[in-house]
């Protein structure tokens, strides 16, 4: 019983120890999941950044799992009383470690460098905590966007589907020619990337908010949500018999050479097409989906700053604002494939998919179009999140009807909660 | 007489060296498996979400809430598909990894020529870490890709495949890929059995009039019992354990089909932020591990003395 | 006090006691051979000579120094195991002195008392082989070897010959007696066959169920054993045991026994010890060779008393017949000279020489007479 | 006609040994074929990859992916391919197999040669521990190493190896020296030996078979692990598997399957090699104890 309590003790100081625990002095350490070729030459631009200002770049990539498999290891590092100055982060998980009071406080920072103004209110939600910058973002990803082949659409005289309606129409001559309609990997974030676009469309903003954002009982159970369901089941007869485990991107070499005409997939879509030579708007289309062309679902990539015994440390304080400089957000930005997290930089070093992505973000920022989205844990907590995720991705493979889909997203939802 | 009955200094330090060279291992195994264990069951009975003991709101909690966890589990369709598949995943993957085993085993040990060649590409893939390995698997049993398109461009156009994508036959395909990964194994281990005995029993057992099929029925098979049960500990143990093949194969899909009590654990604890459910969930998976070895061992190890 | 003292000695695992109180002393130069059934504790009082077993209570003392709680190692004894268990990975040589170098023993006086003890068993040749390439008598001699080397106060012997075959036993069992006598040494040995613990000892210490029936010399234990178990446990054939009857009959003290058909039939004591006690049931011990033919009868004897019965079956041994017949119900071995000419179901005259009788109480098993 | 030989008692006939043969080749072909993706994949251009050919043989031939999952694909923010991590697996694979395996060897020899009242008790502890999920031990874990400062430390992951491996190598010593004669012990007992110099002596020369069992299934087990790896290690120090993840696992990043397989066959390259030149001793070490009861 001894240990047992030794065990607890240690459990419980892990919070207490975050302070003791930190890089070197002068370094930082830097945990995230940018390991793919592109994107880690584009975090090697920071780390060149910081090293021309004296402080040491520590890396410590962990990929897997949209970032789950770093979460992981983050748990364990703070466990440890070891955590590192520096976090990539998505949404919730950021709020949540907030709670923990484990993160520094940047407001120094982000007055000197004015970052209330040029942050979208939208993800400083998701960057603040009891009025405290926690994390500074570094990106901002839409997520519904549909890329299509120009060619099949051309072929099959197909013009870019302004409304559901006009999807559905495309989608079935498409059909009819013999071409999977839509391209589609069957894992279940994919499956809830899609329906994120389905239920906005289907139910327009407020219903968005209602249902995802603020957990209401009466939206989720609604007919609304029923016909969002219904549309996910058009989208299920429409995919290919062999979606089912598919990775996303193979999924894009799908609509790539041709054998399917439309892939429902957040902007980072763009580089799979970029990297096989594709043109943006001559050889591949990115438009919103349809009926969501006002609204941004969004989710953004963040590093969040462990607290370092009570004050920001220079290194941390260099590492932030370098994060937001407007020349880092351009490069970054322009490889990954998303767009700068703050509103105020120059659209020119982007390609035509980019330059729209800017001005949608901006316009949907000021008109309070700009949503979190609920497949990539921006409308609410991993728990949450999780149950939707069960309930969408057993209904698209057929598990339960769109009727019985709706009920267990009730129960999902409150058992989670 | 010198009446010193108190045993020498030397003799003392033999008695107590061995307890003292086993303790390090002991000490070891008792803090960071049964400690732990006990840590988890306590986690089990408190709200924790992201970071043992520390609340919903952040605030460091050490409040028991009884059997809620448990209760929340066990509504969980998804904890009964995991349970599920363990029992049809475990049972299936022992059973067919013993068979194959056992079935090569005997083949091999009929003086095959190129033995020395055959053996390693049997047991290469227990060497190889199923991160890559499952997307090779899953590129294979891919209908549109693999062994199905194959069949197909070879002229069987009614061939098909395609468990991997079907609810239903999703669990067994993860099955197939961990009979291939360690059923070489198994083979090494009743080839050694095999090896073990004594010929002699075999000649007599000819002059008696066994036919082949009958030696090895009547003989040679119950004379395996020692392997047969060596193989049952490491394949309970891989059985388990299995989790980095459900994620690189299907990712716990279709759906949740196949989910295994590893990955609800993982997912619960930390992908989810419920760390009581997931804690929850590692004391029933630990107690049904329990429930089934230690009956075992306790036959295994009481016979031995 | 003896040389090797075994005094009051009992050894129990948990509350089970597997020996009982025993009390040996040994002198020195001294053969002891421990016999006994599988079970009766022979090995386990040897395990506690060694200090391989921890001693319950009592005491163990070499030269008359206590060894309870001493390491084996410090009581200068050397052992041969019935497996030899020669080191597989060592040469013989390296075999032979593994104890010197663990001792401490320089490496020129190893070698020397190697190549001594090595012309001694006469495996010279086999000195840089591996156990594994040896025969069993070599391995045999090779552990004698090794415990030889050590020069001990005492050795110890485990059942050494009973992987052996039979030729190659009784060689070894010569060779053994010849290293004994030549060296005088102090040896303890233990064996479950009789017969080397005739041959070898100087004297027996016969044990069942953890206790020591008798000790004595061979002649004592085979001409006056203590009881039953040593009476039938010693000796091949085995000592008939007939029941029978006290009868006084013509002042002097008779067995009554039946013969084949069932006939009473009065054998006359030697001695008068059992007069006076007619009617005493007891159980008469006869050795085979004291029934004999009348032309096979021992000559030296005062009494030997005569009873016709009927022949069962005779077994030729080559130096001997030996004869069954039934009395009292049992089956009795007589053993007669190889050209008797006994033939089955024929009626003869049995000579019993009363003289080596032997009568056993049959309720306590104890030797009367 | 029969062929029989000396050795086996049994008797196949021609007919049922040609089937043998079949059957035997069959399984070499489900044992490859995994294989033969990875291999077949990594040596062509990404475009026929991704062009559906995933099964047929490459139409250009490069040894390109491997080049780059050596030395130039990017692990973390720098190209550094999976090169600097091999050496990070190795100085931890190696002490974290060898104390595993001496401590085996030592805890088999204890529970075989010098039991003790409640040693069976003890072992059945040792064993159950093998069965217990890495998952659920590792925020406990994280908390210890954090307590004794090995956190991100070479010396932390091999300990938490070391645990969790002692289990299983104990099994294998003990049921090995549970049929090693004894009176070996007690001879050597006699002739002075004391408890490390007949370990050492007697025990460790005959222990070869078995610690060739033990040394592959650890080395594979170690080196294979990923979980401790990514969350023990700090950056720099990331053992081979968690590079390797790196390399392959990308959510949002451009997949190059031929450089992961061929990424992946590198990373497998040691424990490959072990078998290939320690498998002859395989069979024969299981053969010397561990399958015995």
């Amino acid at each position: 019983m001894r240990r047992f309590e030794m065990r607890l003790r240690v459990g419980a100081a892990a919070v207490a120890l975050l302070a003791a625990g930190a890089a070197q002095a002068a370094d930082v350490e830097v945990l995230h999941w940018w390991t793919s070729g592109g994107e880690a030459a584009a975090l090697n631009v920071l780390k060149e950044d910081l090293e021309g200002q004296g402080i040491g770049w520590q890396d410590m990539p962990v990929a897997g799992g949209g970032g789950e498999q770093a979460m992981t290891v983050l748990r364990a590092r703070v466990t440890a009383g070891d955590a590192p100055t520096a976090v990539q982060a998505l949404g919730f998980d950021i709020l949540d470690w907030g709670a923990q009071g484990a993160l520094a406080d940047l407001n120094d920072v982000a007055a000197q460098e004015g970052w209330d103004e040029v942050v979208p209110e939208a993800l400083q939600a998701f960057a603040k905590y009891d009025g405290k910058w926690i994390s500074a973002p570094v990106n901002v990803h839409s997520t519904n966007w549909v890329w299509a082949n120009k060619a099949v659409l051309d072929d099959n005289g197909i013009a870019v589907p302004e409304t559901w309606e006009d999807f559905v129409a495309a989608v079935e001559t498409l059909s009819a020619a013999g071409v999977t309609p839509i391209a589609h990997g069957g894992q279940a974030w994919q499956d809830a990337t899609v329906f994120d676009a389905v239920a906005m469309s289907a139910g327009g903003p407020e219903f968005y908010k209602a249902a995802f954002i603020d957990l209401d009982e009466e939206a989720l159970g609604s007919d609304t949500m029923k016909e969002a369901f219904d549309r996910m089941a058009f989208i299920r007869a429409n995919v290919d018999d062999n979606f089912s485990g598919r990775d996303w991107n193979l999924a894009t070499a799908m609509v790539i050479n041709g054998e399917a005409g439309f892939q429902m997939m957040g902007d980072w879509a763009k580089g799979e097409f970029l990297n096989a030579d594709k043109v943006p708007g001559e050889d591949f289309l990115c438009f919103r989906f349809p009926g969501t062309q006002e609204q941004v679902t969004f989710n953004a990539d963040q590093f969040m700053m462990f607290d370092q015994g009570g004050v920001v440390s220079d290194e941390q304080a260099a590492l932030a604002s370098a994060i937001l400089s407007p020349s880092f957000q351009s490069a970054f930005n322009v490889v990954k494939g998303s767009v700068p997290a703050r509103t105020d930089v120059s659209d020119e070093a982007f390609d035509a998919c980019g330059k729209q992505g800017m001005a949608d973000l901006a316009a949907a920022a000021s008109s309070g179009n700009l949503f979190g989205s609920m497949a990539h844990g921006h409308a609410n907590p991993a728990a949450v999140k999780n149950a939707i995720y069960d309930v969408v991705t057993a209904h698209f493979n057929g598990e339960y009807d769109s009727e019985t889909a709706v009920s267990e997203l009730v129960d999902a939802v409150s058992i989670a909660q | 007489m010198a009446a010193n009955a108190t045993p020498d200094f030397r003799t003392r330090l033999q008695t107590w060296l061995p307890k003292l060279v086993l303790s390090p291992s002991l000490a070891m195994v008792l803090v960071f498996v049964y400690g732990f264990i006990g840590f988890t069951v306590y986690v089990s009975f408190t709200n924790s979400r992201i970071l043992p003991f520390v609340g919903p709101d952040g605030q460091p909690t050490h409040d028991l809430i009884g059997f809620t966890n448990y209760a929340k589990l066990f509504s969980l369709s998804h904890w009964e598909i995991s349970l599920t598949n363990m029992a049809i995943f475990a049972g299936l993957y022992i059973v067919i990894c013993t068979l194959i085993g056992l079935i090569l085993a005997i083949l091999l040990d009929q003086k095959i020529r190129g033995e020395g060649f055959l053996r390693p590409l049997y047991l290469y893939p227990m060497a190889l870490s199923f991160i890559v390995t499952g997307t090779a698997w899953k590129w294979f049993l891919d209908p549109g890709i693999g062994l199905e398109n194959i069949m197909q461009t070879w002229g069987w156009e009614s061939f098909s495949f395609d468990w991997i994508k079907n609810r239903d036959f999703a669990i067994y395909t993860i099955v197939l890929a961990a009979v291939w990964q360690t059923s070489g194994f198994v083979m090494a281990m009743f080839l050694a059995g095999l090896r073990g005995i004594d010929n002699e029993i075999l000649k007599a057992a000819q002059m008696d009039g066994a036919s082949n099929w009958n030696l090895y029925r009547r003989i040679i098979i119950p004379q395996l019992r020692p392997a047969f049960l060596s193989a049952f500990v490491i394949l309970a143990h891989l059985a388990i354990k299995t989790f980095d093949l459900v994620i690189a194969m299907t990712g716990g899909g279709p759906g949740r089909a196949t989910e295994l009590p590893a990955t609800f654990m993982y997912s619960y604890t930390f992908s989810r932020n419920q760390m009581g459910i997931g804690a929850s969930s590692a004391v029933i998976m630990l107690m049904t591990i329990a429930a089934i070895m230690i009956p075992y061992l306790y036959a295994e190890l009481r016979e031995k003395k | 006090m003896g040389f090797l003292n075994i005094d009051n000695v009992t050894k129990s695992y948990g509350s089970v006691e597997v020996l009982h109180r025993v009390d040996i002393a040994v002198e020195e130069g001294e053969f002891l051979v421990l016999v006994g059934p599988s079970g009766c504790g022979k090995s386990t009082l040897l395990n506690m000579i060694a200090g391989l077993e921890d001693i319950t209570t009592g005491e163990i003392s070499i030269k008359g120094q206590v060894m309870n709680g001493v390491h084996p190692s410090k009581r200068n004894i050397a052992m041969v195991f019935q497996s030899y268990a020669l080191y597989p990975n060592m040469t013989v040589g390296q075999n032979i002195t593994f104890g010197l170098e663990m001792h401490g023993v320089a490496k020129p006086e190893r070698d020397k008392a190697m190549a001594d003890v090595a012309r001694l068993l006469q495996i010279e040749q086999l000195l840089d082989r591996k156990p594994g390439q040896l025969s069993g008598g070599q391995r045999q001699r090779v552990a004698m070897g090794r415990a030889l080397v050590r020069d001990p106060d005492v050795f110890l012997f485990d059942e050494p010959l009973s992987n052996l075959d039979a030729k190659l036993r009784v060689d070894m069992r010569t060779e053994i007696k010849k290293l004994h006598q030549k060296l005088g040494t102090t040896i303890v040995y233990v064996t479950h066959d009789q017969i080397e613990a005739m041959t070898l000892s100087t004297r027996i210490a016969v044990m069942n169920g953890g206790y020591v029936q008798q000790l004595g010399t061979p002649k004592e234990i085979y001409d006056t054993p203590a009881n039953i178990f040593v009476a039938s446990f010693m000796g091949s054939p085995s000592m008939n045991l007939i029941p029978a009857t006290i009868v006084d009959k013509d002042g002097a003290a008779h067995a009554e026994i039946t013969d084949a058909s069932g006939n009473a039939k009065h054998l006359r004591f030697s001695g008068g010890g059992l007069s006076g006690q007619d009617g005493r049931g007891i159980i008469l011990g006869v050795r085979p060779e004291s029934i004999t033919d009348m032309e096979g009868a021992d000559r030296k004897s005062t009494n030997i008393e005569t009873i016709t019965n009927t022949v069962g079956v005779t077994e030729p041994a080559g130096s001997d017949t030996f004869v069954t017949s039934q009395m009292s119900g049992r089956e009795c071995i007589a053993r007669m000279r190889a050209d008797a000419e006994v033939r089955p179901g024929a009626t003869i005259e049995f000579a019993v020489n009363m003289d080596k009788a032997l009568v056993f109480d049959p309720q306590t098993e104890e030797r009367v007479v | 006609m029969a062929v029989a030989t000396q050795d086996t008692a049994i008797r196949t006939g021609r007919f049922a040994r040609a089937l043998i043969y079949l059957v035997l080749l069959l399984f070499v072909l489900f044992y490859m074929l995994p294989l033969y993706v990875m291999l077949v994949n990594s040596v062509k251009p990404l475009s026929e990859i991704t062009g559906g050919g995933m099964m047929a043989l490459p139409q250009v031939w490069t040894l390109e992916p491997w080049a780059k999952a050596w030395s130039t694909a990017q692990i973390g923010v720098q190209p550094t391919g999976l090169r600097p991590y091999f050496w990070n697996s190795i100085s931890m694979v190696v002490p974290a197999v060898a104390i595993s395996t001496v401590l085996g060897a030592l805890n088999g020899y204890v529970l075989t040669k010098w039991r003790f009242r409640g040693d069976t008790i003890l072992f059945g502890l040792m064993l159950f521990a093998c069965f217990i999920p890495f998952q659920i031990v590792l925020i406990p874990m994280a908390a210890v190493l954090g307590f004794l400062g090995l956190s991100g430390s070479t010396a932390g992951l091999v300990l938490v190896h070391v645990v969790y491996g002692v289990g299983f190598s104990t099994l294998y010593f003990r049921n090995y020296y549970a049929v090693f004669p004894t009176e070996l012990v007690r001879a050597a007992q006699i002739d002075g030996a004391g408890f490390f110099q007949i370990f050492w002596r007697i025990l460790v020369p005959s222990s070869g078979p078995i610690a060739v069992v033990c040394i592959i299934w650890q080395f594979t087990n170690i080196w294979n692990d990923f979980l401790f790896g990514a969350s023990f290690a700090s950056g720099d120090g990331a053992p081979m598997t968690v590079a390797l993840n790196n390399l392959v696992q990308s959510s949002t990043g451009v997949k190059e399957y031929n450089v992961h397989f061929a990424g992946a066959i590198l990373a497998a390259l040691p424990t490959l090699l072990v078998y290939i030149v320690a498998g002859r001793y395989f069979v024969r070490g299981l053969m010397a104890g561990s399958v015995k009861g």
